[in-house]
């Protein structure tokens, strides 16, 4: 008898798999972007005009770091709380709402982005579509209304999932209110609490500052302001998309390996600290932010670097539970265990390559963490190829594995082609290890990130070793890999539905534990607290930095217009303007 | 086989980032490479790894004690 | 809570790390002195970056002895100014702030990089202690044409370096006999006195003075010009002050032909 | 305990074929991990030394504060 996540939820498999889909839609098209531009930066093939390069990065950055990972997230996290609560959602037609909110915020802010392409974009609202602002739309930088109202449907559908997790969660509680939260709805309520917490950022600063100046209701901002709201919610996103994928390796990947997670209080511990940790340090993006002053920026260092612990701790619980599961297959000595978990096996092979990459994603954080050393490497390439292995590889790598897992429990069809899934990961693998580390190394002699055409005319970078050509050379060649094994894996999620269904699909089930909740401290699980305490130090971390920045430039700025730089300006100024910098 | 193919595959991947370190912490200790002399040496690596790894077990006794078995 | 022994030594040698991270950045800012970009450079709106006196000439001052200033206005997508030179040995404060979206002033290959928040000064104090040739770019997105949006910044050897500027009046015309005056203003950023010699050429004439112009301010060289030993033509000049270089052309026009020539031609050939 | 079967039934009746033992709590001594994650360390470490050090402090000139002229003045 089959007992797939399909046979048990068949109106929940619905809406995950709906959920994954958008996701992977996402992930094709921002990832086909990422190609472009890095053929484009490196000289290597230029198809577009470089303005246009700027269309592009908004849309790689929106669709990647927002529509991909979120939307994969809440299909993780509605399976994740049905499967451990083991009852489905109270309404499904709520969920089916929140889902939906989502899908038309990203079409929204699809489209505004998109209509850059476009000579003559079409004029709605009294303004042309726009969204040339990047990811971070940094005031003075104004988009078209539509993309400010775009996010925020999509992040408010975000909230009402989290609603729905605790409802869930609620109706379970009240059946049984002496049992502990199963870890997997543990993990997934203590992420939903602190998005809460970092969106009312962004929320604010795009409901009471952005939208009604783009719409022309006020003529001003504060452009620090603004910006210190978006840094609130922007690293605290992060954690948000790098949750699902912690969940996974403490709940699934034990499983994989073939033995059981460590220790479930130290889970427990890790997701508390999230909590608490995750917004009260969003400062430290702002490190050589002009009108922030020292002793804050300090502060928020304090905080990142502590939030260094529960990665840390993760680090051992989860190659811990992986040598657990070694053992059991019969690994031994020191580390010749290694050789005895499953690399055939692509769901294990993917998870742990991603965690990999993510110690070493952890040191190129512990560097951004620094404060002063970040002179050294602000807003490089060092920067994008840090974050190219957290999001870009822990996370994705993650994803697109337990994807491996997830499309055959929610569909009942068995993977298309499992070798082809294993080079899949693995050559995500290899091609991340040439850009990021060629993007890593790049930074360090002060190559730009977020540039068309990174070749100056006053000036040559010089690199301590190689050459710029190399570096640009391993890029290419790393963005092609990524490229072909993006494509590797849309075949396989594709061919997978063609299958028929079948009978051999593994139950749903998440890893047992070694050292269970019954280990753990009660007051783990007392959420109200937590939160409670989150708030108290997001109010110590970001008050008195608000306070100044507020006194100092204005609740509303003064005489901040908004700017589409290249719009208006005609190619004979833009020609006058660099030929004044070139002399 | 001393280890799986699942597992040779992953060793050669690891080796890459080891390979494309390996020329940026040699070039500290004065030695350059080119390009065309890292592609060797990985060429000489993998296929040393790939010897290693499909030599009967018991065949010879110089070769470093299989984990697995 | 069952904590394994080994977990327990992990989380001893994490908080080690931590601390450690902690403490190598405090002793960047004590040892070394680093320090971050702050709130010192104060609020500034846009509109009134011409009226701020750190704004209204940008460029370098000299504030005395070894420090200097310098005032950066950033706007899409260039720097005004585009190219700055300071001397080694120095210690420069620079105030950077922009006209119109987020940029960042960022000089390649070194540890002096700052964002550029419009609304915002960003102040930075940095010592050059060698000379150099360094690349600055913009490293914020700022519209269509970000990627162009560069300067330069050259620290030259001390004993090259000055504030000196040198301007010129002179008539483009003059009528042969009569007397005129080539003026060169010699103005001096630096603090100090400068004594230096300022040099006119003049068809096979050469002419020099010495001049004092003190700290922070200017001097005039009147350069009187005899028309009696030139003959009319064209006739090109030059002004030469440390290095400096003004030239022009005076016309030297005959007497007999302008309608208020009075004196006798010189030669008198026409 | 809905969640608790779930749990036992990854470690009972699913296992894979290369089970070949069951360790529990314990008996286990993950001393691998131990290793690895003490190689981690040592790493993090001297990666860290090199990048403040050479790569950071060696890439100067470097902003400083208003501080050290006051200190150098007096």
């Amino acid at each position: 008898m089959r007992n797939a996540y399909v046979d048990q939820f068949p109106t929940e498999a619905r809406v995950i798999k709906a959920a994954f889909w958008s996701s992977f839609i996402a992930l094709a098209i921002g990832g086909s972007l990422g190609l472009v531009q890095a053929l484009h930066r490196t000289d290597v093939f230029r198809f577009l005009e470089s303005p246009d390069y700027y269309t592009v990065l908004t849309a790689h950055g929106v669709l990647l770091a927002i529509s991909f990972t979120i939307f994969f997230l809440v299909g993780v996290f509605t399976w994740a709380v049905t499967t451990s609560l083991d009852r489905g959602v109270e309404d499904i037609r709520f969920t089916w709402g929140w889902y939906a909110m989502m899908v038309v915020g990203t079409v929204l802010v699809g489209v505004t982005i998109f209509a850059g392409f476009l000579e003559e974009p079409p004029v709605v609202l009294g303004s042309e579509l726009y969204a040339d602002v990047l990811f971070t739309f940094y005031a003075p930088l104004q988009a078209h209304p539509f993309f400010y109202i775009g996010l925020v449907l999509f992040v408010v559908g975000s909230w009402l999932a989290g609603v729905d997790w605790f409802r869930t969660w609620w109706a379970w509680r009240s059946e049984n209110p002496d049992e502990r939260i199963p870890l997997p709805t543990f993990m997934v309520l203590t992420t939903t609490l602190f998005w809460y917490i970092c969106t009312l950022g962004v929320a604010l600063s795009i409901l009471v500052f952005l939208l009604p100046w783009s719409l022309g209701l006020v003529d001003s901002v504060n452009p620090l302001l603004t910006r210190t709201l978006f840094w609130y919610f922007g690293h605290a996103v992060v954690y948000f998309w790098l949750m699902p994928t912690y969940i996974l390796w403490y709940t699934m990947l034990p499983k994989f390996s073939g033995g059981k997670l460590f220790s479930d209080p130290l889970a427990r511990v890790v997701f508390v600290l999230f909590l608490l940790l995750s917004t009260p340090l969003g400062i430290h993006h702002q490190y050589l932010d002009p009108g922030i002053a020292e002793g804050f920026k300090f502060i928020a260092m304090t905080n990142t670097m502590f939030l260094l612990l529960p990665s840390l701790l993760t680090a051992f619980t989860v190659v811990a539970s992986m040598e657990h599961g070694a053992r059991q297959r019969g690994g031994e000595g020191y580390v010749g265990w290694l050789t005895a978990l499953p690399w055939r096996d692509p769901i294990f092979t993917g998870m742990a390559l991603a965690g990999l990459m993510f110690a070493a994603a952890g040191f190129s954080g512990m560097i951004n963490a620094g404060m002063n050393i970040n002179y050294l490497v602000h807003n490089t390439w060092w920067v994008v190829g840090h974050f190219h292995l957290t999001v870009g590889t822990a996370v994705a790598l993650t994803f697109m594995a337990a994807a491996y897992w997830f499309i055959p429990q929610l569909t009942g069809k068995e993977l298309w082609n499992r070798s082809v899934a294993l080079g899949q990961v693995l050559l995500w693998f290899i091609g991340m290890t040439f850009m990021s580390n060629a993007m890593h190394r790049s930074g360090l002699f002060g190559m730009p990130r977020r540039t068309a055409e990174p070749q100056y005319q006053g000036f040559e970078f010089e690199p301590a070793v190689g050459t710029v050509g190399e570096i640009n050379a391993q890029v290419a060649l790393g963005a092609v890999l990524l490229t072909v094994s993006l494509a590797l894996f849309l075949l396989n999620m594709v061919m997978t539905s063609f299958n028929e269904t079948s009978d051999a699909i593994p139950d749903n089930t998440f890893a047992g534990t070694l050292s269970g909740p019954e280990d753990s401290p009660a007051i783990l699980d007392n959420l109200a607290l937590w939160t409670a305490i989150a708030v108290v130090l997001v109010i110590f971390a970001y008050t008195l930095p608000l306070a100044s920045i507020i006194d100092g430039g204005g609740l509303f700025g003064s005489g901040i217009d908004g700017f589409q730089l290249g719009i208006e300006t005609g190619r004979a100024l833009v020609l006058e303007s660099i030929r004044e910098v070139v002399p | 086989m001393r280890i799986s193919k699942g597992a040779l595959l992953v060793v050669i991947a690891v080796l890459v980032p080891v390979i494309v370190e390996l020329r940026t912490a040699l070039s500290w200790f004065g030695i350059e490479l080119s390009i065309l002399e890292s592609l060797g040496l990985s060429a000489v690596l993998i296929l040393g790894l790939v010897l290693w790894a499909v030599w009967p077990p018991n065949g010879d006794a110089e070769a470093e004690p299989s984990s697995s078995n | 809570m069952n904590i394994h022994t080994y977990e327990k030594v992990w989380l001893v040698a994490s908080m080690v790390l931590i601390v450690g991270f902690i403490a190598t950045i405090t002793y960047g800012a004590i040892g070394p002195g680093i320090a971050m970009i702050n709130d010192e450079g104060g609020d500034i709106s846009p509109d009134a970056i011409a009226d701020d006196e750190r704004f209204d000439d940008p460029g370098v001052e000299h504030v005395g002895g070894n420090e200097y200033e310098v005032a950066v206005i950033a706007q899409a997508w260039s720097y005004s100014p585009s190219e700055i030179e300071v001397p080694a040995n120095s210690e420069v404060t620079f105030y950077v702030t922009s006209l119109d979206v987020t940029h960042s002033f960022s000089v390649v290959g070194t540890n002096v990089n700052t964002m550029v928040v419009p609304g915002q000064v960003s102040e930075m104090t940095v010592q050059f202690d060698e000379t150099g040739e360094y690349g600055i770019l913009c490293n914020e997105y700022c519209g269509e044409f970000h990627h162009t949006m560069e300067g330069k910044l050259n620290v030259v050897p001390e004993d090259e370096f000055d504030l000196t500027e040198l301007s010129v009046e002179a008539p483009d015309e003059v009528a042969a006999g009569n007397e005129t005056t080539i003026n060169a203003t010699v103005s001096n950023g630096m603090q100090t006195d400068l004594e230096t010699t300022a040099t006119l050429e003049i068809g096979d004439q050469t002419d020099e003075r010495d001049v004092t112009v003190s700290g922070d301010s200017s001097e005039t060289v009147e350069f009187p010009v005899d028309t009696a030993e030139l003959e009319p033509g064209e006739y090109d000049w030059t002004v030469t002050v440390d290095g400096y270089e003004e030239t022009g052309t005076l016309t030297v026009t005959d007497a007999t032909a302008g309608d208020d020539g009075g004196s006798d031609g010189g030669d008198g050939d026409a | 305990m809905s969640s608790q079967t779930h749990q036992q039934d990854s470690g009972t009746h699913q296992q894979d074929p290369e089970h070949v033992r069951t360790i529990g709590h314990d008996e286990y001594d993950p001393i691998g991990t131990l290793i690895l994650i003490a190689i981690y360390f040592v790493i993090l470490v001297l990666l860290w030394l090199f990048m403040y050090f050479v790569e950071f402090l060696g890439n100067g000139p470097t902003v400083i504060g208003a501080l050290l002229t006051v200190v150098g003045l007096a």
